[in-house]
């Protein structure tokens, strides 16, 4: 057996000659990429594909990385305005700019673009819910009407949906897109695809950015599921840029020759909701003992290896609506028996049930860390690891029997704190991402009140979402665990990269050069 | 003129349980031209001493002492390779039962030519019509068709026709037969016999007969070797045994014979079972089973003794008998 | 009974397992908790998004009529569309079943080319020390897990000797500049047929791992049988026959015994068949290889039931057809079975 | 096939592989029953965390090492074999409690019984192992107790086969016969007559299958479809330690695939083993 493997290796390397001689007249960029893309519909998708549409295609604003003086910046669109009851918004789009199928891009491609989107009704379409109708001003302007008052900027800046495909492309369906098929404006071409495996992307020589030496011509997504392929793909150069890797794999990996390890704050995190509805943790001073009882910096500073920071409130740090002055639990184990005794459970005797995405280890090891604590001050802590799926599932059909506790990540679909607050805990009649069944009539006119003016007077919208965090905290609707941080790894020769939260894990492949 | 003698041989079989003995020191001689019956129970290790001459015993089986001369040369000696030169060209075997005994995946000439290459060069034409004549020889009907013939389309009596006429394939000196009828028809197992019969005087091959059908060493062999426990009891000349058997367990086998001409019946007639190859025996195996037993019988072999020239039998009694 | 026969007795009754193979499968698959609507609709769908794909899709039906339609499809020849990724799985399998059939055949051959030959002399000389080994390697190959197999190989072949790739089918140098033109799917196969010999001798580098490590347990299972059967044949009074006409070792062995040793040893061919395919769900997804077994990994993750039905059913036919080929070649070799 | 149990225990005894291999099971077994009091570790057998020796590697304190939760994982492979082990023996003994009755019955009553209850084992045989596990599994949800249910669903087809098989042959003896002929009911005579004349080949197979059975199990777990943390099976322990394997911490993934390894050729051996020493016909090969 060793001998035949001896032998066909051997075999196999003389092979190598025939292949390793091929000429690198290419400036190639490899993102060995953690998942599959699922949906290559500009208009639908609204997963990891995120990474082609953004360099495929583009939205009218982009929203900029932190540190910027300016939160946006024009893209397709070269300025724009609002009207002073922010009801009617006009942009006034870029000329020159051509579709990769040679359509051109004007005001009528975009009306034609984004009703596809929103009729299709997939996806992310649902940001676009303020939109009465779109109309074309002139070739080179399109007005928005809306129903509602809405920040709309910031909404055509979102890295789901708000992409413009050529209308040729717009005529098409889904299975067209997701055969590999696309025609947007971006810096790059979909050149082949082999699903699951790796997708391929080629520079577009007719980009109106322009293109200058040493920018990528070649885009090479390698896609593979498993962490340590990533991980030996950077380390070894093969690839140049990855993510998504275990927190403890980083520290070792940055002490390899020609590779940086990036950590940025990213506008996301993770929570645990807290079943506002089912005993035991209807009480508040459960609640509360539950989130006096967490391990906040076991896990930050030992599964997250230290590089994320413990939340404060829902809003991540970086983000506009963080409250920097919030309170902060921390773990005291006294505390959280006092508070049980309270509650009447001086005894324990408190069974709570945590789910968790099962393939994710990070959540089931937060779980694990927090059922050691928990097994200090009585309280038996249940992990269920579920199909993501299965576990929201659980949790919409009957508070009655839902988990006690869910593990859950957030991230906006556009950038507004009114995502999390709005999306989580603003009270339903049936329940889809309020999982928690946090019921507060204060809190949702509160934020319902915000989200108006945030069009208009976004510092007192920020206040007034501060305030309503600040509820959140008081009735420990949850317990904020920590604002992850942004990690990726690039080879050292790459320059040009910075991160931009508001685009989770996409490079625009265009600022890039080596 | 012995052309195959044995002697003393002895053969044991490792089992988990200990050595088994299979044959206790035995000897005969078939000579030239002649039909030797080798008669006994299951068990009494006649087949074993016909694997033993044609070397083809179990992996477990040992032989412990004796000689088998062929030829004034001991094939215990043989190396494998020499052993191997005397398979099949100068002694062959035939077994019990033809349809186990051809390979059922192969045409009945393929496995006859298998052999004749075996044994000399030639080119395929020869050997094909070798293989033929071979099959004629034997009483085949339609040789050619016979070439392209698998096993299982053949009835039993062709079956075993086929299996000879392998065993003929090198021209042996010495066929060993072992119970080559008993999975034959009554008027089959006639024919076969015929035809071993014939082989033997046309070919003046020597067969060692082996059976435990005494109708058929009686109709077929001229001398005989009764076993029993892996002993000789009696052996000699076939008339001579009919006529006046010696041993007492001879005389038990014979007085079970049925009337000559049927079929035989199984010997296990006499009271008593045979001893087990795991017991050393002291005595006269036959002792716990024989009427005529007497204290010596238990403690001490009996010799053979001559009763005539041709006819041997060891017993304590013999004298007896003979007088009687 | 006659080869025809035999083939429509056991043509029958494949139909029939198939049908049972549908209804399970299909049984099975919506028990599964979870919603499918959700997951169709996307990573943060909207109520109203899953109320309208429930309909869309006849989620809201019931399951009798749920499973007509899906039986109707499936007669067009319509396995769906996958809720997670929603492409066609025709399209998909397409892809994934000949990286799956490649690896698994090339582990079967493997098995076979190396478990026969060794089986045989295992069988031929009980009791030696090549015996001995035999059986502890025979063991050993269905003892271990396959994809603790699989990372310690990696680990070996991969992080300290650096001979052979981590995973994938080619490596980007070749879909880059030296793109194999799909035609059956298998890699090797394509890049021979269109003399792209670069493609074929990197389609060939990347196979050798993974089919080894499925090779583990179908090579234990083919020394095991091959072993044993052949055991039994040299046994069998034709082969001492054979031996007391004087015909050598060599012939016996490797002509004659091997011939009826194989004819029941075929029957590895099917469960080798069987067992790579089990090894190829845990394996693949370690080599990266996009085969079906990482196909229906991810599909059970994210609880994408059709693709979970489409596997099974299409790896089940495909495991019937083996089986059925298997028996029929058994059938055709064997003069005891009449032709005609 | 009825066999003497000293005779077969006798043969069993000179199975030098057999020996060992049970000696090495009961090991790993009493390891696993007495875990508590045999590792200073317990608690982090049971899940606990230990944050300040994460990640160390194997050395005196721990001698395969810790994970990323600082857990010895001496501690965590003998609570680990608990339910390894466990899955592997319940999925044999459930498929068997399934299987046996069934085909007792299918080859006792024969007829339409026997074809339909024959039909629908094929149909369970027609599946690849391990598919249609993952598929149960997955629909039941990820647990020890379903693992051991979705492969027990897979796999009592072949006791049904074995069990109605040995019937058919039993079926026609004497005693049987006679039963029969004295009016006895059928399920009297399927309970007294024919079940404990059937059992000796099941529960050979039994014995070699649990190490084939305890490879399926561990492979789910791989997938995530078995044992639920806090606790972890051989299997899970794999899985967990696979995304650190080649970044040095080469302990985590090594050590369970080792157990898993080792204790499935232990059942592989003694089932050999005992099948050689309980059929009289297969003890010449010793």
């Amino acid at each position: 057996m060793k001998r035949l493997l001896q032998v066909l290796a051997v075999l196999s390397l003389l092979a190598t000659p025939f292949f390793a001689t091929v000429a690198q007249d290419r400036n190639i960029f490899v993102y060995a990429h953690p998942v599959a893309f699922p949906n290559l519909d500009p208009s639908a998708g609204n997963s990891n594909e995120n990474v082609v549409m953004g360099n495929v295609y583009e939205t009218l604003t982009f929203y900029n990385a932190p540190g910027s003086a300016e939160i946006l910046s024009p893209k397709l669109a070269v300025s724009w305005e609002a009207s002073d009851d922010s009801m009617t918004w006009t942009f006034n789009l870029r000329e020159g700019v051509t579709f990769h199928d040679g359509a051109e891009f004007n005001a009528a491609a975009v009306k034609t673009a984004l009703d596809r989107t929103i009729e299709m009704g997939e996806g992310s379409s649902w940001i676009f819910g303020m939109i009465d109708s779109i109309e074309v001003v002139d070739d080179l302007v399109v007005q928005f009407n809306l129903l509602y008052p809405a920040p709309l900027d910031l909404v055509l800046s979102a890295g789901y949906a708000a992409w413009i495909m050529s209308p040729n492309a717009a005529a098409q369906n889904s299975a067209w897109f997701n055969d590999g098929n696309a025609a947007g404006t971006g810096p790059y071409t979909i050149a082949s695809n082999e699903p699951g495996q790796r997708m391929i992307l080629e520079a577009n020589p007719d980009y109106w950015g322009g293109w200058e030496e040493g920018q990528f011509d070649t885009i090479v997504f390698e896609i593979s599921e498993d962490s340590t392929v990533l991980e030996q793909m950077i380390r070894s150069g093969d690839a140049d840029f990855t993510y998504s890797l275990p927190f403890d794999n980083y520290a070792p990996l940055a002490q390899a020759e020609g590779v940086v390890v990036d950590v940025t704050p990213s506008f996301q995190n993770l929570l645990i909701l807290l079943n506002n509805v089912k005993e035991p943790s209807n009480d508040p001073l459960v609640r509360q003992a539950l989130s006096y009882a967490f391990p906040y910096d076991d896990v930050v500073a030992s599964l997250y290896a230290g590089m994320g920071t413990q939340s404060r409130g829902a809003i991540p740090a970086n983000m506009w609506g963080h409250g920097e002055d919030l309170y902060q639990y921390s773990q005291d184990l006294d505390k959280a028996r006092e508070l049980l005794a309270e509650a009447g459970y001086a005894d324990g005797g408190l069974n709570v049930v945590y789910t968790h995405v099962a393939s994710d280890l990070d959540e089931q090891q937060v779980g694990e860390l927090w059922r050691a604590s928990l097994a200090e001050v009585g309280v038996d802590l249940e992990i269920r690891g579920l199909a993501w799926e299965a576990q929201w599932d659980l949790a919409i059909n009957d508070p009655a029997t839902a988990q006690d506790a869910f593990g859950f990540y957030w991230w906006p679909d556009y950038i507004t704190p009114n995502s999390w607050l709005y999306g989580m805990f603003r009270s339903e009649e049936e329940p889809f991402f309020n999982l928690g069944y946090y019921a507060n009539p204060d809190f949702d006119s509160l934020i319902d009140e915000a989200e108006v003016i945030s069009g208009t007077d976004r510092a007192a919208a920020e206040a007034m979402f501060i305030q309503a965090q600040q509820m959140l905290l008081d009735d420990a609707a949850a317990i904020f665990v920590v604002d992850l941080p942004d990690i990726h790894v690039i080879r050292a020769d790459v320059s040009g990269y910075v991160n931009n939260p508001a685009y989770p894990h996409v490079v625009f492949f265009h600022d890039l050069s080596r | 003129m012995a052309l195959l003698s044995i002697e003393n041989l002895t053969v044991e079989f490792n089992t988990p349980f200990g050595a088994v003995y299979a044959i206790r020191g035995i000897d005969f001689t078939l000579r030239k031209g002649e039909i030797l019956g080798l008669v006994g129970e299951t068990g009494c290790g006649k087949s074993v001493t016909g694997r033993s001459i044609i070397g083809l015993l179990d992996d477990n089986a040992r032989i412990t002492a004796g000689r088998i001369l062929f030829e004034d040369v001991d094939l215990l000696r043989l190396s494998d390779a020499a052993m191997h030169e005397v398979r099949g060209n100068r002694i062959a075997m035939i077994f019990q039962d033809p349809a186990t005994a051809l390979n059922p995946l192969f045409t009945i000439g393929a496995q006859i030519m298998d052999v004749l290459r075996a044994h000399r060069p030639a080119k395929r034409g020869d050997l094909k019509t070798d293989a033929m004549s071979l099959f004629a020889d034997v009483g085949l009907p339609d040789p050619a068709q016979m070439m392209h013939v698998y096993p299982h389309q053949l009835s039993g009596g062709q079956q075993q026709r086929a299996m000879i006429a392998l065993s003929l394939a090198a021209e042996p000196d010495v066929i060993i037969a072992d119970e080559p009828t008993t999975a034959l028809d009554v008027t089959i197992q006639a024919q076969i016999l015929d035809l071993l019969r014939v082989l033997q005087r046309e070919r003046s091959i020597s067969v060692i007969l082996i059976t435990h059908d005494l109708g058929i060493v009686a109709e077929t062999c001229q001398q005989v070797v009764v076993l029993y426990a892996g002993r000789v009891a009696e052996k000699g000349a076939v008339e001579a045994i009919f006529a006046a058997p010696q041993h007492p367990y001879t005389r038990g086998l014979l007085a079970a014979l049925p009337r000559p001409g049927s079929r035989g019946s199984d010997l296990q007639v006499i009271a008593g079972a045979v001893p087990s190859g795991l017991e050393r025996i002291a005595g006269c195996a036959f002792a716990p089973r024989c009427e005529y037993v007497m204290e010596i019988c238990r403690g001490q072999q009996p010799a053979f003794s001559d009763i005539k020239q041709a006819h041997q039998s060891a017993c304590h009694l013999h004298e007896t008998f003979a007088d009687a | 009974m006659t080869a025809l026969t035999f083939l429509l007795r056991r043509l029958g009754l494949s139909v029939f397992v198939f049908i049972g193979v549908l209804v399970l499968t299909f049984f099975v698959s919506r028990v599964i908790p979870g919603n499918p609507a959700a997951l169709y609709a996307g990573a943060r769908p909207r109520p109203e998004q899953v109320a309208a794909i429930k309909v869309k899709l006849g989620l809201d039906k019931p399951l009798p009529e749920q499973f007509l339609v899906y039986v109707r499809d499936l007669l067009d020849g319509d396995l769906g569309e996958s809720y997670h990724s929603r492409r066609s799985i025709n399209t998909d399998l397409s892809i994934f079943l000949p990286a799956t059939l490649e690896l698994v055949i090339a582990a079967v051959i493997i098995a076979l080319i190396l478990g026969i030959p060794v089986g045989v002399l295992a069988g031929a000389y009980p009791g030696s020390v090549f015996d001995y080994a035999t059986r502890l390697a025979a063991v050993a190959g269905v003892s271990v897990p396959s994809f603790w197999l699989a990372l310690i190989a990696q680990f070996v072949f991969f992080s300290t000797l650096g001979w052979l790739p981590l995973g994938g089918r080619v490596s980007r140098d070749i879909s880059l500049f030296y793109p194999i033109a799909a035609q059956t799917g298998f890699y090797i196969i394509d890049a021979a047929i269109s003399s792209n010999w670069r493609a074929f001798f990197d389609a060939l580098h990347h196979l050798i791992l993974p089919a080894l490590v499925l090779s583990a347990y179908p090579l234990g299972i083919t020394i095991r049988m091959t072993q044993a059967s052949m055991l039994e044949v040299l046994s069998e009074t034709y082969i001492t026959s054979a031996r007391a006409a004087g015909i050598s070792q060599r012939v016996i062995l490797f002509k004659l015994a091997l011939k009826n040793a194989i004819m029941p040893a075929l029957t590895v061919v099917g469960l080798s068949f069987a067992y790579s395919i089990t090894g190829a769900f845990l394996v693949e997804t370690i080599f990266s290889w996009p085969g079906v077994g990482k196909y229906v990994t991810e599909a059970v993750l994210n609880v994408d039931f059709p693709v979970i039905i489409a596997v099974t059913l299409v790896v089940t036919i495909v495991y019937i057809l083996v089986n059925l080929f298997v028996d029929l070649l058994q059938a055709l070799l064997d003069p005891r079975v009449r032709l005609g | 096939m009825k066999v003497e149990v000293g005779s077969t225990l006798w043969f069993l005894l000179r199975d030098r592989a057999a020996v060992i291999s049970a000696a090495f099971l009961l090991a790993v077994a009493l390891a696993a029953v007495f875990a508590p009091l045999l590792t200073p570790y317990a608690a982090q057998g049971m899940g606990d965390p230990d944050l300040g020796s994460k990640f160390t590697a194997p050395g005196i304190k721990h001698p395969f090492g810790t994970d990323g939760l600082g857990r010895d994982q001496v501690a965590r492979l003998m609570f680990g074999a608990r339910r390894s082990l466990s899955m592997g023996v319940l999925v044999v003994v459930a498929a068997m409690i399934i299987g046996t009755p069934l085909g007792l019955i299918a080859g006792y009553l024969g007829g339409w019984v026997d074809e339909a209850l024959m039909r629908v084992t094929d149909v369970f045989l027609a599946f690849p192992p391990l598919l249609l596990a993952i598929a149960i599994a997955a629909a039941l949800g990820a647990s020890y107790v379903n693992a051991v249910a979705a492969i027990a669903v897979t796999w009592w087809p072949w006791y049904a086969r074995l069990a109605r098989a040995q019937t058919l042959s039993v079926r026609e003896r004497a005693y049987i016969e006679a039963a029969r002929g004295i009016g006895v009911r059928h399920r009297v005579i399927m309970r007294r007559h024919v079940l404990p004349n059937i059992l000796t080949p099941i529960v050979v197979q039994g014995t070699l299958d649990v190490g084939t059975a305890i490879l399926v199990a561990a492979g789910l777990s791989f997938i995530g479809l078995g044992t639920q943390a806090p606790y972890a099976d051989w299997g899970v322990m794999i899985s967990d330690g696979r995304l650190y394997f080649l970044s040095g911490r080469w302990w985590l993934s090594t050590f369970p695939g080792l157990a898993i390894f080792l204790t499935a050729m232990a059942f592989n051996f003694l089932g050999d083993g005992v099948r050689i020493a309980a059929d009289p016909r297969l003890r010449r090969v010793l």
